[in-house]
């Protein structure tokens, strides 16, 4: 479904990814593992188009994506949670929801009915700014938004980041529940939810993809998982 | 026990919303405590509470035996009073160094001198550079604080936060976006702190895991309310405690480790 | 060639103009250098030479602004070493200047600067404003209205100009005996002037007496105010060709004019509006281009007497009291405060076959006896 | 063109003063003139109505200080509070408030069209003036140095950056706020009380916005935060000025002259955003590290 | 009594011209938080094309619609060259725009010279009717008209479509907006000269209201329309069309009643609003 290949990007002169290449298979939760600074980030970011792409290729649906601006990319159907969650401070749930909802999607009401659903803290807090939403209905709100946006690809860089036990474990619960609606491109540094959740991983280290296969495989692998993630 | 600092009937409520209901709660002196709770429970709104960052619609807070209520955050900021946020919170065009030296400064009591003390600034920026070796940033001391990764900030965040010799630290959940194999790092970081037996900890931490491994204390808040407090082991057993906030991943957890 | 080049120097005579050449005055600024120019020509029949001597012009824009003025004079003086200056566009480039004059000792020919302050407070021995002051302006529109008996409300803008020309019209009109029945100022600023319209025609007065300079103008909403309607009639000074035509709605007004090309009856007047036309395409001279004309006639006059010689305690003792021929007429440097006495025009506004604004006509030449202001500078 | 250079170093004087507020400080100040004008005025106001000894000039300037001490206090207690926007417009109501006053209190300040004054023997000579302002500049900025990298300075630079962190390292933005003020408002005051030397006159126009914008013009163009932007700031906006002013007079095609100075604070504004001085330490370090990077792959391959 | 209405009527007319100068800017200012000094600029520009317009055509309506068009089109130029790079700085909008100020009203003088112009109507809006001793001058009603038109066609603007909450996403976060798929660049050009447009139709309006348009007028009314927004609370198009009033009637009922105050009258309503109500009228307390 999104193809990446020997992608190479560049932040003003640093050189941050070097020869990224990965696949993400339709109907699949695809996992990005890497310490700080791996270049996990960087890599959601440039698929949506946020940074020039020096080389290499970037492929939706066989479409060539690299090259077209953020807001044709997320049109075409990718939904795109960041790290910092990039809530819409002044506006209120209820716009956000407005927002996120495309005008021709006729899934999106039954869409955003879903997310209330799976979140009922943002119902509850509807007419709230999210400026002054707690950490972790940020998230929440961050999630539903892209979900309604999108039609087929999410891509979620460290949803479980300050979120209650209980709360991962819904938010699993939940992720596991799109999956069956939409691909996911998934950085997590929660071993356990990615663990429990994912298909296929791959892990990258300064920029490189160090790592690949699947996720029960690594499960096994505690030598890898020392090495990379530091988990015993 | 002697409180270091202590809150009686703490409210607030942003128009019709309370978010803070009649909190009472103590932190004793030399201790770590941990608050917890689920998403929105107000966990950072008490924070903002005790730092000066809002100011309570009912209720009284006492810092070493002092009634703080109305003192402005920079005031209890120098009462001894230091904390880390939740988002990343640093200023962002001045180098690391720069970022610690001041908090560093403004320990330092000169607060108004306009004149430049070359040796006194020396001497500060020793003291920076020492707390950035603490967090393990001392090679990235000439790099603007924007060009770090989040977990660098967050590192940033806590040699500031040492830098202010603070009797009392709040940290809000400082491993938020640390990979797995940074965590220790800052756990370390903690650690040393409590070492010092003056120093009291308050902490909001979702992983349960750390948790448990630092507390001496554990406060659940739900719902803007104080829902039980104890010894951990005692608060990991309470079923309201489960049903509210742990789930069933407390099981796995706590079963895993 | 250097000393045939000084030679040539001290064989030139300088004179340097200050004018407003950009921003919300330039359209005066530019009447006036015109002026200037004409008048040089006019006075040294076409030889741009006095005595033998080369008169030789540089004009400097002050931008409006005092600072911009102070450095431009100083360009002239210390740079160019202008023997005279004239100028500028607005009262305050004037002032700002005045006190180079003196120091530099240079004769500067204000014009057409219109504060009483430039020959009052602020006066200074070197200074001769060919320009008519607001006390003229005042005298004359009082001796165009006020009579015995006769009710007169003020309206006038809040500023220098407009208390001023207030002021000085009130102590004209009362001298006259008429009654002064409201005094209103109003926000030069503002969009909307009819309250202070109401304000001003509560009292039910026989004349509206109107002090207004620059582009922001009531004139139209005394009209939407049926002011003249109720039996009200309005005075006023008579502007720019520019600003006549905005003054449609004032038709039949009794006022003054400073100068409007028909209405001074001389030859040297006739040659201006000959002269103008030709060079510029047909244009009549406008309110400020005969003051710049008057200016040059009154430095060339000086010159002939002092048969060149530029010694400015030499030509302030000539021109004191002198009088001379400008396109309005006679016109007298008064000793006491240099203040050039001139005729002002008692007029009223009629629309006219073929002229695309108001045209101004005459009632009255008020001479300049009549129109002599009150000496302030003592 | 002694003259010019004088007004320069007035301007730049009143730059820096600027630059204290924007740049070390982040507050966005609309009425700036406001001290600019008070310290001309106080100084006119007190030559005109006494003798012109130095004595006078030197009380003239006292006033002037305490006033622009008292009032940046007095603005800054009741208003550094609001946000930025709020703040910046409250300020251009304090400014128009005070050209007002200066239009109107006409026993005092003669009205709009201004006052000419004498001024002390001393500083009459244009040589001397010149050199006057040229060591108040220095002077200035060396104060001003002085005062930036001193402790306040630098919690001036955080605040600019992040008040609310600031805030909780302890400090009281607010006081820290008014000290920059007060030091802002004070060095203004002197540069206007200097501008109405030089020009011997005063007029309500020190009051008004374009006064306050020409001081955030210089500051932009030299590099804001940097002090010695403005001074090469102020430099430039009036050499720039001055020049295109003699053109218009001289070639017709420069007769609409400030469309040419538009088009080039747009192109200034839009091509160097981090002014002459920023610009160019930007390339120096660009250079610099190119020479590393150059001499570290050296070092490798050794 | 009399008086008073006049007063009322008069002052309330001057607000609802002012709205209009202002409306613009709400969107330009209150909403995109662009600190654009060259809508003075399109004030002037609007006055003088309207006024030509009307000179050549002789028809108020056409001149009407094809000054506000051709105030978008300057809002276009205006904000691909001089504003796109300068989204989120306010300092260097400030700046660029008074360049871009400058041009604009040089360029005035380059097209129609330097002089005043005479603003003119069509007959059927000439002139007043005497009602009692109440003067109701005919254009004024018109103002209020279109005034209250362009309100609630704002109003439907922001509320109804989902380019209000585009916006205010957008000055949040751009990124996060584009990554929705939306084009936000082109929603700040449209809405940039939308303001444009709105602004240039302000300026049209303003020319036969007080019968004279100059070159300068633009950043005359620059400053009252930025006062306008901030006393009204940033983005509130309510608290703008409240502030408008207000600052219409202070200034009808001080020029006749305290005419000594009416110099002052803009900037003491200003700051004490501001000192009172930090925020403006109609705008939130205390930010994020
Ligand atoms: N704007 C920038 N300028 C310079 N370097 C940058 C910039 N943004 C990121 N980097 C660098 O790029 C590298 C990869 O960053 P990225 O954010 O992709 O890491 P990450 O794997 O997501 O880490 P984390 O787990 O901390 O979020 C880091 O070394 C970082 O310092
Ligand atoms: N300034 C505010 N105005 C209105 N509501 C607020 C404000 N600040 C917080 N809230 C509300 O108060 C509740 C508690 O928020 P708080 O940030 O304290 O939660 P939290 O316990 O820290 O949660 P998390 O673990 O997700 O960070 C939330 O519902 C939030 O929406
Ligand atoms: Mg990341
Ligand atoms: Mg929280």
């Amino acid at each position: 479904m999104l193809r990446v290949e020997n992608l190479e990007t560049y932040i003003e002169q640093f050189h941050i990814l070097q020869s990224v290449t990965f696949e993400v298979i339709e109907g699949t939760i695809t996992v990005l593992f890497g310490r700080n600074g791996a270049g996990k980030s960087t890599t959601l970011r440039t698929i949506m188009g946020f940074y020039h792409v020096s080389r290499g290729g970037v492929y939706y649906k066989n479409e060539k994506l690299n090259g077209l601006p953020t807001h044709v990319i997320a049109s075409k159907g990718i939904g795109y949670v960041p790290e910092d969650q990039g809530i819409f401070q002044h506006l209120t749930v209820e716009e956000t929801f407005a927002l996120a909802k495309k005008e021709k999607d006729p899934e999106g009401e039954a869409k955003a009915e879903w997310m209330l659903e799976i979140f009922p803290d943002l119902k509850k807090y509807w007419h709230k700014k999210s400026g002054y939403l707690s950490g972790g209905q940020k998230q929440m709100l961050a999630i539903a938004r892209a979900y309604i946006n999108s039609s087929g690809l999410l891509l979620i860089d460290e949803p479980s980041k300050g979120l209650s036990p209980l709360m991962v474990e819904k938010l699993m619960e939940s992720i596991v529940k799109i999956k069956k609606k939409t691909t996911i491109l998934l950085v997590e540094q929660n071993f356990f939810m990615s663990n429990h959740i994912g298909d296929y991983y791959y892990m990258m280290d300064d920029g490189k993809i160090v790592h690949q296969g699947f996720m029960n495989d690594l499960r096994k692998d505690k030598e890898t998982v020392r090495k990379y993630l530091g988990i015993s | 026990m002697d409180a270091l600092l202590e809150t009686r009937n703490l409210s607030i409520s942003f128009g019709e919303q309370e978010v803070i209901r009649d909190v009472n709660f103590k932190a004793p002196k030399g201790k770590f405590l941990s608050i917890i709770g689920p998403n929105g429970a107000g966990k950072t709104t008490l924070f903002n509470l005790l730092s000066g960052q809002l100011s309570p619609t009912k209720g009284e807070i006492y810092f070493k035996g002092q009634n703080i209520t109305n003192l402005s955050a920079a005031e209890r900021a120098r009462m001894g009073m230091g904390r880390s946020f939740q988002l990343t919170n640093i200023f962002p065009e001045l180098t690391v160094l720069e970022n610690v030296r001041l908090a560093v400064q403004s320990q330092r009591k000169d607060f108004y001198s306009i004149l430049p003390k070359p040796a006194k600034y020396r001497k500060q920026l020793e003291e920076a550079r020492r707390l950035l070796d603490m967090v393990f940033l001392k090679e990235k001391e000439d790099y603007l604080a924007i060009n770090l990764t989040h977990g660098e900030k967050r590192k940033l965040e806590i040699a500031m936060l040492l830098a202010l010799k603070p009797n009392l630290l709040l940290l809000d959940e400082p491993t938020a976006g640390i990979s797995v194999e940074e965590v220790p790092v800052i756990l370390e970081v903690i650690e040393n702190i409590k070492k010092d037996s003056e120093n009291t900890i308050v902490l909001i931490e979702h992983k349960i895991e750390m948790v448990l491994a630092l507390s001496d204390y554990l406060v659940v808040i739900f719902n803007g309310e104080l829902l039980v407090e104890g010894e951990p082991g005692v608060i990991m057993q309470d079923e309201r405690v489960q049903n509210a906030y742990l789930g069933g991943l407390s099981h796995a957890a706590s079963g895993k480790s | 060639s250097d000393s045939s080049s000084s030679e040539e120097e001290k064989d030139t005579i300088k004179i340097g103009v200050l004018a407003s050449l950009t921003g919300a005055l330039e359209a005066y600024g530019k009447q006036t250098v015109r002026g200037f120019e004409l008048g040089l020509d006019y006075a040294t029949d076409g030889t741009g030479e006095v005595v033998g001597k080369k008169i030789k012009f540089i004009v400097e824009d002050t931008e409006t602004k005092p600072d911009v003025a102070v450095k431009k004079a100083t360009k002239l003086l210390e740079e160019d070493e202008v023997d005279f200056l004239v100028g500028s566009t607005s009262s305050s480039d004037t002032l700002a200047v005045l006190p180079l004059a003196k120091e530099y000792k240079r004769i500067m020919i204000v014009e057409p600067a219109a504060a009483d302050s430039i020959t009052g407070d602020n006066f200074n021995p070197y200074i001769f404003r060919t320009g008519r002051n607001s006390s003229q302006d005042a005298v004359a529109g009082a001796a165009a209205i006020a009579k015995e008996g006769v009710r007169i409300a003020t309206l006038a803008q809040d500023n220098a100009y407009g208390r001023d020309g207030i002021a000085a019209f009130i102590e004209a009109a009362k001298e006259r005996s008429a009654e002064i029945v409201a005094e209103v100022y109003a926000d030069p600023n503002a969009t909307d002037f009819t309250a202070n319209i109401q304000s001003a025609i509560s009292e039910k007065p026989d004349y509206l007496y109107i002090v207004w300079a620059g582009s922001n103008a009531p004139w139209k909403q005394l009209k939407d105010m049926k002011v003249q309607e109720k039996g009200i009639k309005i005075s006023t000074a008579v502007q720019d060709i520019a600003s006549l035509k905005t003054m449609d709605a004032l038709i039949g007004m009794e006022g003054y004019s400073i100068y409007y090309h028909t209405l001074p009856d001389n030859e040297i007047n006739d040659w201006l509006v000959e002269e103008h036309k030709k060079r510029f395409d047909g244009e009549i001279p406008d309110l400020f281009t005969a003051g710049g004309m008057t200016a040059a006639i009154a430095i060339v006059e000086a010159l002939k007497k002092t048969e060149g010689d530029t010694d400015a305690q030499l030509l302030i003792e000539t021109m004191e009291g002198m009088e001379f021929d400008s396109p309005k007429g006679k016109m007298k440097f008064r000793e006491e405060d240099h203040q050039a006495l001139q005729s002002l025009y008692s007029i009223t506004l009629e629309n006219q076959e073929g002229v695309d604004h108001p045209v101004p006509v005459l009632i009255r030449e008020l001479d300049m006896n009549e129109t002599e202001p009150p000496i302030r500078n003592q | 063109m002694l003259i010019l250079f004088t007004q320069i170093f007035i301007f730049a004087i009143f730059a820096m003063s600027y630059d204290i507020l924007l740049g070390y400080t982040g507050i966005v100040s609309f009425g700036h003139c406001l001290f600019f004008g008070i310290g001309a005025y106080s100084t006119a106001i007190i030559l005109n109505a006494n003798d012109n000894t130095i004595g006078f000039f030197l009380l003239g300037i006292a006033i002037a200080v305490i006033a622009a001490v008292l009032i940046s206090f007095l603005i800054g207690m009741l208003s550094l509070r609001l946000q930025s926007h709020f703040y910046a417009m409250l300020t251009l109501g304090f400014s128009e408030l005070f050209l007002i006053i200066a239009e109107k209190w006409r026993s005092m300040t003669q009205g709009g069209d201004g006052f000419t004054f004498q001024v002390p023997e001393f500083l009459r000579d244009r040589f001397i003036f010149y050199f006057f302002t040229l060591i108040s500049l220095v002077l200035i900025y060396i104060l001003l140095r002085t005062f930036t990298s001193s402790s306040v300075g630098k919690v001036l630079k955080a605040i600019s950056q992040n008040q609310k962190r600031t805030e909780a390292l302890g400090f009281k933005v607010l006081h820290y706020k008014i000290i920059a003020s007060v030091i802002a408002g004070v060095v203004a005051a002197y540069s206007g009380a200097l501008y109405a030397v030089t020009l011997r006159f005063v007029d309500p126009s020190v009051f008004s916005i374009e006064t306050t914008l020409d001081a955030l013009l210089m500051t932009m163009i030299g590099g804001v935060g940097t002090l010695f932007g403005p001074i090469l700031g102020s430099g430039a906006v009036e050499f720039i000025q001055h020049y295109l002013s003699e053109l218009g007079t001289e070639y017709s095609i420069f007769e609409r002259w400030p469309i040419f100075l538009g088009l080039l604070y747009i192109i200034v504004i839009l091509g160097f955003p981090k002014g002459i001085v920023g610009t160019f330490k930007s390339t120096v370090i660009k250079r610099k590290e190119n020479r590393k990077e150059k001499e570290g792959l050296l070092k490798h391959s050794a | 009594m009399n008086t008073l209405l006049n007063l009322l009527i008069n002052g309330l007319s001057t607000g609802m011209l002012i709205f209009l100068l202002a409306s613009g800017l709400t969107l330009i200012f209150g909403l995109m938080s662009v600190l654009n000094f060259a809508h003075g600029g399109f004030f002037a520009w609007g006055a003088f094309l309207g006024v030509w317009l009307f000179t050549v055509t002789g028809n108020f309506l056409l001149s009407f619609i094809a000054t506000v068009i051709g105030g978008m089109v300057l809002g276009w130029i205006v904000e691909k060259i001089l504003i796109r790079p300068v989204y989120g700085n306010h300092i260097r909008q400030l700046l660029v725009t008074l360049g871009g100020m400058l041009v604009l009203i040089e360029l005035l003088r380059v097209f129609w010279g330097s002089n005043p112009i005479r603003a003119g109507l069509p007959k059927w809006l000439e002139g007043s009717i005497d009602v009692g001793g109440v003067i109701f001058i005919k254009y004024r009603l018109f103002v209020i008209l279109v005034g209250l038109v362009i309100y609630v066609m704002i109003l439907l603007l922001l509320n109804k479509t989902k380019i209000g909450i585009m916006i205010r996403a957008g000055v949040d976060n751009k990124e996060m907006v584009q990554a929705l798929g939306i084009n936000i660049k082109g929603v700040f050009s449209f809405v940039f000269l939308l303001g444009a447009g709105m602004a240039a139709l302000g300026g049209f309006l303003l020319g036969p209201y007080s019968g004279v348009i100059f070159a300068d007028m633009g950043m005359q009314y620059a400053v009252l329309a930025f006062i306008v927004v901030i006393i009204g609370g940033l983005g509130s198009i309510q608290g703008a069309a409240v502030a408008s009033i207000i600052v219409g009637l202070a200034g009808a009922y001080t020029a006749y009643y305290y005419p000594d105050l009416s110099l002052a009258v803009n900037m003491l309503l200003l700051i004490v609003i501001l000192l009172l109500r930090p925020s403006g009228l109609l705008g939130e307390k205390g930010g994020v």
